[in-house]
């Protein structure tokens, strides 16, 4: 038995089996800060993920950004208005069962098509040792700025619309503070 | 030997439990988490391919949806914020602007 | 490659470990004698009124907002500052331009009161 | 390999090795911890003319270890109205954070012991660099999550304060590696301890870079000056105002490790790692001490830095919490992307000199 | 370089998108000279391409860019591309050439002026606009810069928009700015939508839109005469006439004049206006196969050339003069696109764009002088105040009169030769005699404004019809203290002059000299100048000449000191002078041919047509539907849970489809 496979396939088991708890858990959590966490530990499992895909930057890179960031934010936001009413499920009954039905037959569907397809012969352009020899984090860099230099100038300007609406959207009294403050 | 339909499955799977929140969940902000999870399985997916594939593409393209789900987490979370401070109410069973 | 990384989950492994260990003991051997008034918060010694549950300055957020928008950046400028030597003058350029419509979005926030801590 | 007759698989073997490095490390880690916080205990003491603690043991030597049995004992308080799962993951967090986070340093080159070659950290990844900044970001959670479970309003606006800082200055701490890497051009931490053996430490062409990040450094382990998420004369004890026991003690603990890997970082970035001073220069190379030297004169130099902390502790006073904010959008922020087009300059410089820019 | 032609409109472009985005926060001076440096840097980037163009030898004079593509819809695909050959080349020149200059004026003229980061903006904004019409390889990109020009003037003239008039210490009744920017947007979209159909013919005929393929296609696949180009050109000639204010829709340009005056200089005198004469002169290849569009053209040019001149005779404000002269000289040029000399057509576009830039900068100066007044009955005597200010006017007007040796005069003189040799004597009898009647006019103006004892005092004030004083800004409110403008104003005035003087030596008659500029458009037009004998062309010149000095003479003799006889004069044919000075009554003719059916129409459509009948229709149809909708109205909660859900439903549907199948 080769120890390598082994372990691969027992770390991806493990992560996969956490981030689809994780997942769940966030799907029933009640407290949305539970739901928050539950969902960084679906991030961490997905890093995990993509470090057994060759890919190591966009593992840091993910819990960086997602979990260190995305969420951090979702915590703040949970914070600054503190939800009271942790209700579970739609307010029709029909509807969530309606819900829970196409979401299962959703999932079962894509696992049918999933397995049974095939996937087209790889390109052999960026083969896992040479992206190893290379660094990944130099083969991303060196694609995203030469082959995929638009889209990198475009998410700057995306970012700046970003900014510039969350500046106008959230920040509207300037005097009022009637929140407790820190 | 881990395949890609190892990866893709698990995509699939964590896409719906994504959706199952946003349509579950009266919660926006776990609404919001479900949406977030669905990029995310999708994300695993492009990575999953590009990996099998031996092609990068699909790794700067999660690259650039991670830009996108941080501009849209910040646009989307201020006009939570906004619509909470409005309205000082977190179900979004009442909130029906949509409504013709 | 995805070799390299076991390691790391070995010692993720081992640190939880640690950590839950800890607590685990902890809680056997500590005494716990339990009351109403241990139960509660302590807040300088006065009795605490409300719960914590209440919402707070809107302004966290903001610089929440701001940190995504710069962790991104970061996150663009690693690869970036790797493959920097194999053509100095383009990416710098590249870069520039990137850096640039960015710092717009800081000027509006700065001209905004949005760093403005008062 | 073969041991007592019994064949066994290699990588078992490995396996079991990588346990047993971990254990050690964590060990070792808290030791370093444990007697770090003693020793700045007493410099503290000496800069405010007091005695410091002496009673434990010879010289209060054993100090630390009468704190850890401490933690261990006491009772623990949960507040009655507190998210208690959340509460009692908190400070696992920070000190798994923190115990992650310095697993990729690279204390010594190689060493070989009973035969086996061991390399003395834990994993060489070649994103060392990002994976220390992204398990930095994650660390937040534990803060976060400290005042929000404590369901205590002092520990709340401690721990968004502490947040809101940790973030603020992240960013700087990010930008300010930003330029090590332009001139290195590898994320491995034992990329940039080769490049500095060949090239001489990066302490010198980064000077700003390394006064930005030594900054954000202190302010990211929430020291003086920067320590506001926990001023005691504001907001009781901060985000661990209801933690005590074990509980409290792994947020210490967290602290320290923090305070030890970031000045390791600094170490391995700017002072040349675990490479001598003297690297390269012939008469001087080849001096083994216990045949470690690589350990001996990293550990000096991590201990130099963190006696820095330790006086700058002592020294300043804390800023307001507008001026810290203040400082690191409007002063740092700027600053390190003055640092990244210098050292861009510098690069561009240097190569145009030696005729090898390339031009796409 | 010839991968830098882009560079020349982005100058321009850039400079309009930061004084757009940080304009308002930068200081007037970094914002104005911002502006400048763009198009001076665009000026230096169109003397690149045309010295690059210069050096292509002369039967491939052609720089062709592609930058992408743009729309690709079916068979139907634009790339946005630049062409440059001699004739945008000369485009190009001038538009940066007197862009730079005017805006160099600007600084000047505006710096009383708060809202200059918009100013500055929409003016480098009209520049690129208008590189973009003329360096387009393509007709759907000309067009996009025409539309884009046209936005531009709607917005520069109603720069005053919070202002009723601009004319200050006048008792005439003019269009506030809003209207007039609104009349002047109306108009010419009147004139755009017969382009728009022109547009849609060409390529419904030849199932492309970019010059080569067209013009390719129309020589290989039609005749002389063929019915559908004649229909087309006549389609794109109704854009021109709008755009380049020819009959019937002329009217909208002296309203135009309530802008700020270096918009007048640069939009409604150098270049917009020109676009129509370019677009002609780009499509000759289209306009040669139909004759009968040729006709219209020449005939509409030259009574465009001669009403305007009349109707200029009568004005009294300064700014509608020469406005006025504009709309004439444009006649010319079409009059020259008419009968076919392209080349000279194009040379007057180019010296008009110098004099009357000049005459226009010139007026300006007067006003910055003269708190804004225009009324030349009230003007008079600063001759000796604005010494620079009356040198470049003179030099100006003589250069329109056709005064021997001054640029206009050799242009004029190209399109009336050309005129004559053609063989329509009647096209030059009444080219002629405008050119009189324009020597005329301007001298008129010339001595109202210059000449005479000052009609006005030192510290008068002056204020537009109605306005109160103490609404007055500072400086007005001081009373007038004419002085020469400082060098920023002044400078741009010499160097326009100097253009004025000598541009014409580039195109000299052949019996004086060589015609340069012929001979470099020569591989755009090929068009052979007909053969003519020195006699005859002595003598046409010497017609021209004669024509100019009496118009001149007669002016200076009229309205030297204060005589009397053009007051007589219009006493004694009071109609005459009447219908001339409201000229001929058109907008008047317009409100009520046009206008007020419009509005009756309009409201019959709204309140008859749509009110009640298909109102009702509507109504019926609505009730039957509203039952079929209320059992729908479940579906549309208003929750987005709802809409996901039913999304997810049918992704579901569909997945599970493609799968069974």
């Amino acid at each position: 038995m080769d120890f390598g496979v082994f372990t691969e396939a027992l770390v991806f088991y493990l992560f996969a089996a956490l981030a689809v708890l994780a997942a769940l858990g966030m799907v029933v959590a009640r407290s949305p800060v539970r739901g928050a966490l539950s969902l960084a530990l679906v991030f961490v499992a997905l890093a995990a993920m993509y470090i057994l895909l060759n890919a190591p930057f966009l593992a840091v890179a993910q819990i960086m950004i997602y979990a260190g960031a995305v969420l951090i934010l979702f915590l703040f936001v949970i914070m600054v208005l503190n939800p009271r009413t942790d209700i579970l499920g739609a307010r029709s009954r029909a509807q969530t069962l309606t819900a829970l039905v196409f979401a299962g037959a959703f999932g079962l569907l894509m696992v049918i098509v999933l397995t049974s397809g095939q996937l087209a012969p790889p390109t052999g352009k960026f083969p896992p040792q040479v992206v190893a020899a290379q660094g990944h984090t130099e083969v991303i860099g060196a694609l995203l700025f030469t082959q995929f230099l638009l889209p990198f100038e475009i998410a700057s300007m995306l970012l700046l619309i970003a900014i510039v609406g969350a500046m106008v959207l959230a920040r509207r009294e300037k005097g009022a503070r009637k929140n407790i403050e820190g | 030997m881990l395949t890609v339909t190892h990866f893709t499955v698990l995509s699939a799977i964590l896409f719906s439990l994504g959706a199952l929140a946003v349509l579950i969940r009266r919660n926006p902000l776990i609404m919001f988490m479900g949406i977030e999870l669905m990029l995310n399985a999708v994300n695993l997916a492009f990575v999953a391919f590009s990996r099998f594939m031996e092609n990068m593409d699909g790794q700067v393209f999660v690259f650039i949806v991670l830009t996108v789900a941080a501009a849209e987490v910040a646009v989307g979370l201020a006009l939570v914020v906004a619509i909470f401070r409005a309205r000082d109410n977190v179900d979004m069973d009442e909130i029906d602007l949509l409504k013709g | 490659m995805s070799g390299d990384y076991f390691p790391l989950f070995v010692m993720l492994v081992v640190s939880v470990a640690f950590a839950a260990i800890g607590v685990g003991v902890s809680a056997l051997l500590g005494p716990r004698r339990p009351t109403a008034i241990k139960g509660q918060t302590y807040e300088s010694g006065m009795p605490s009124i409300g719960t914590a549950r209440r919402r707070v300055w809107v302004r966290y957020y903001l610089v929440a907002v701001v940190f995504i928008l710069f962790d991104i950046e970061i996150i663009f400028f690693y690869p970036w500052a790797v493959v920097f030597r194999q053509a100095p003058i383009f990416l710098l350029v590249e870069m520039l331009a990137f850096v640039t419509i960015l710092l717009v979005g800081y000027i509006y926030v700065w001209r905004k009161g949005g760093f403005d801590w008062y | 390999m073969n041991i007592f007759g019994i064949v066994i698989d290699p990588a078992i073997v490995n396996f079991v090795i990588l346990v047993i490095q971990c254990i050690v490390w964590i060990v070792a880690l808290l030791t370093t911890f444990a007697y770090i916080q003693l020793v700045e205990r007493w410099t503290i003491a000496k800069i405010q003319v007091r005695i410091g603690p002496n009673r434990t043991g010879p010289r209060g030597l054993l100090q630390p270890l009468a704190d850890a049995i401490k933690a261990l004992f006491k009772e623990e308080l949960i507040p009655s109205n507190a998210d208690k799962l959340v509460f009692v993951l908190a400070p696992m967090i920070s000190v798994v954070c923190a115990l992650m986070a310095f697993a990729v340093i690279p204390v010594a080159p190689p060493i070989t012991l009973f035969g086996v070659e061991i390399p003395m950290q834990i994993a060489d990844v070649n994103v060392a660099i990002l994976y220390i900044l992204a398990i930095g970001s994650v660390s937040v959670y534990g803060t976060v999550l400290a005042g929000w479970s404590s369901n205590n309003k002092y520990s709340l606006l401690g721990s968004l304060r502490a947040a809101a800082q940790l973030i603020s200055y992240e960013v700087t701490l990010g930008l300010a590696l930003v330029g090590i890497l332009m001139l290195t051009s590898t994320l491995s931490l034992n990329g940039i301890v080769n490049f500095q053996a060949l090239n001489g430490w990066l302490f010198l062409p980064q000077i700003l870079g390394f006064c930005l990040y030594i900054i954000a450094a202190i302010a990211e382990t929430n020291r003086l000056p920067f320590d506001l998420p926990e001023a005691e004369t504001e907001l009781v004890a901060g985000y661990y105002t209801e933690y005590s026991s074990i509980k409290f003690a792994f947020f210490f603990m967290a602290e320290y490790i923090n305070i030890i890997t970031v000045c390791a970082l600094a170490t391995t970035l700017f002072f040349g790692g675990y490479l001598s001073p003297f690297h390269g220069v012939a008469a001087l190379s080849g001096i083994p001490i216990l045949g470690w030297d690589g350990i001996w004169w990293f550990a000096l130099k991590v201990f130099i830095l963190i006696f820095g902390f330790m006086w700058i502790r002592g020294t300043f006073p804390r800023l307001r919490y507008d001026q810290l904010m203040n400082f690191t959008w409007k002063f740092m922020l700027p600053v390190a992307l003055l640092n990244i087009l210098i050292t861009a300059a510098l690069i561009i410089g240097l190569s145009w000199q030696n005729g090898s820019l390339a031009l796409r | 370089m010839s991968q830098f032609l882009w560079l020349i409109p982005a100058l321009p472009l850039l400079g309009a998108t930061i004084n757009l985005l940080i304009g308002r926060r930068l200081p007037r001076a970094v914002s104005c000279w911002l502006a400048v440096a763009a198009m001076a840097a665009a000026f230096g980037a169109a003397v690149g391409a045309f010295l690059e163009l210069l050096a292509l030898p002369s039967d491939a004079q052609v720089i062709h860019q592609t930058l992408y593509q743009w729309v690709t819809v079916g068979k139907f695909s634009v790339d946005v591309g630049f062409w440059l050959d001699p004739l945008s080349a000369i485009m190009i020149l001038v538009v940066t050439l007197v862009g730079t200059l005017i805006h160099i004026y600007a600084v000047g003229y505006m710096e009383h002026e708060t809202d200059y980061a918009r100013f500055f903006t929409q003016m480098n904004l009209f520049a690129f606009m208008m590189l973009m019409l003329v360096l387009a390889d393509n007709y759907l990109l000309m067009f996009l810069g025409w539309e884009g020009v046209g936005l531009c003037s709607y917005l520069l003239i109603g720069f005053y928009y919070n202002r009723d008039n601009t004319a200050v210490g006048t008792d005439e009744k003019f269009l506030s700015p809003r209207s007039s920017g609104t009349k002047a947007f109306v108009v010419t979209r009147i004139g755009d939508f017969g382009f728009t159909l022109g547009i849609i013919l060409m390529f419904w005929t030849f199932g492309s839109l970019s010059f080569g393929e067209v013009f390719h296609g129309a020589e290989t696949m039609f005749q002389i005469g063929a019915p559908i180009i004649t229909i087309m050109t006549l389609l794109m000639f109704l854009g021109a006439t709008g755009k380049s204010a020819q009959l019937p829709l002329f009217v909208w340009l002296p309203d135009a004049m309530a802008g700020p005056t270096p918009v007048s200089a640069l939009i409604h005198a150098a270049t917009m206006v020109t676009a129509g004469v370019y677009m002609i002169g780009r499509s000759h290849v289209l306009y040669e196969l139909a004759p009968a569009t040729m006709a219209v053209v020449a005939v509409v040019g030259v009574l465009t050339a001669f009403i305007a001149a009349t109707i200029a005779l009568t004005q009294r404000d300064l700014k509608r003069v020469l406005a006025y002269s504009t709309v004439s000289q444009l006649g010319y040029m079409m009059l020259a696109m008419g009968i076919g000399a392209f080349s000279a057509g194009i040379f007057h576009l180019m010296t008009h764009a110098f004099f009357k830039a000049l005459l226009f900068l010139s007026a300006g100066a007067v006003m910055h002088a003269m708190n804004d007044m225009v009324d030349m009955r009230r003007l008079g005597g600063l001759r000796k105040i604005l010494p620079i200010t009356f040198w470049t006017f003179l030099i100006g007007a003589l250069a329109l009169a056709g005064f021997p040796l001054f640029s206009g005069f050799f242009s004029k003189d190209e399109i009336l030769s050309s005129a004559f040799t053609s063989g329509n004597v009647a096209l030059w009898v009444v080219g002629v005699v405008t050119a009189l009647l324009t020597a005329f006019y301007i001298f008129r103006a010339v001595s109202l404004t210059f000449g005479g004892k000052p009609r006005w005092k030192v510290g008068e004030v002056v204020t537009v019809q109605g306005a109160v004083a103490s609404e007055l800004d500072a400086h007005a409110a001081k009373g007038l203290h004419p002085h020469e403008a400082k060098w920023v104003m002044t400078l741009p005035l010499i160097l326009l002059a100097l253009g004025a003087l000598f541009a014409g030596f580039l195109g000299m008659p052949a019996v004086l000299g060589e015609n340069r500029l012929a001979r470099f458009l020569e591989p755009v037009f090929q068009h052979e100048t007909p053969h003519v004998s020195a006699e005859l062309e002595w003598l046409l010149i010497g017609i021209s000449a004669a024509a100019a000095l009496v118009g001149i003479f007669i002016a200076l003799r009229f309205y030297r000191g204060d005589a009397k006889t053009p007051a007589r004069l219009a006493a004694y044919y009071p109609s005459l002078y009447k219908l001339l000075l409201n000229k001929y009554w058109i907008d008047q003719i317009y409100d009520a041919l046009i206008a007020r059916p419009g509005r009756w129409l309009a409201n019959a459509f709204w309140l008859e047509l749509d009110g009640k009948i298909i109102n009702g229709i509507a109504d019926g149809l609505g009730n039957a539907f509203r039952g079929f909708g209320n059992s729908l109205r479940s579906l549309q909660t208003g929750y987005m849970r709802g809409y996901a859900l039913a999304m997810l439903i049918g992704v579901v549907v569909v997945i599970a489809l493609l799968v069974m199948r």
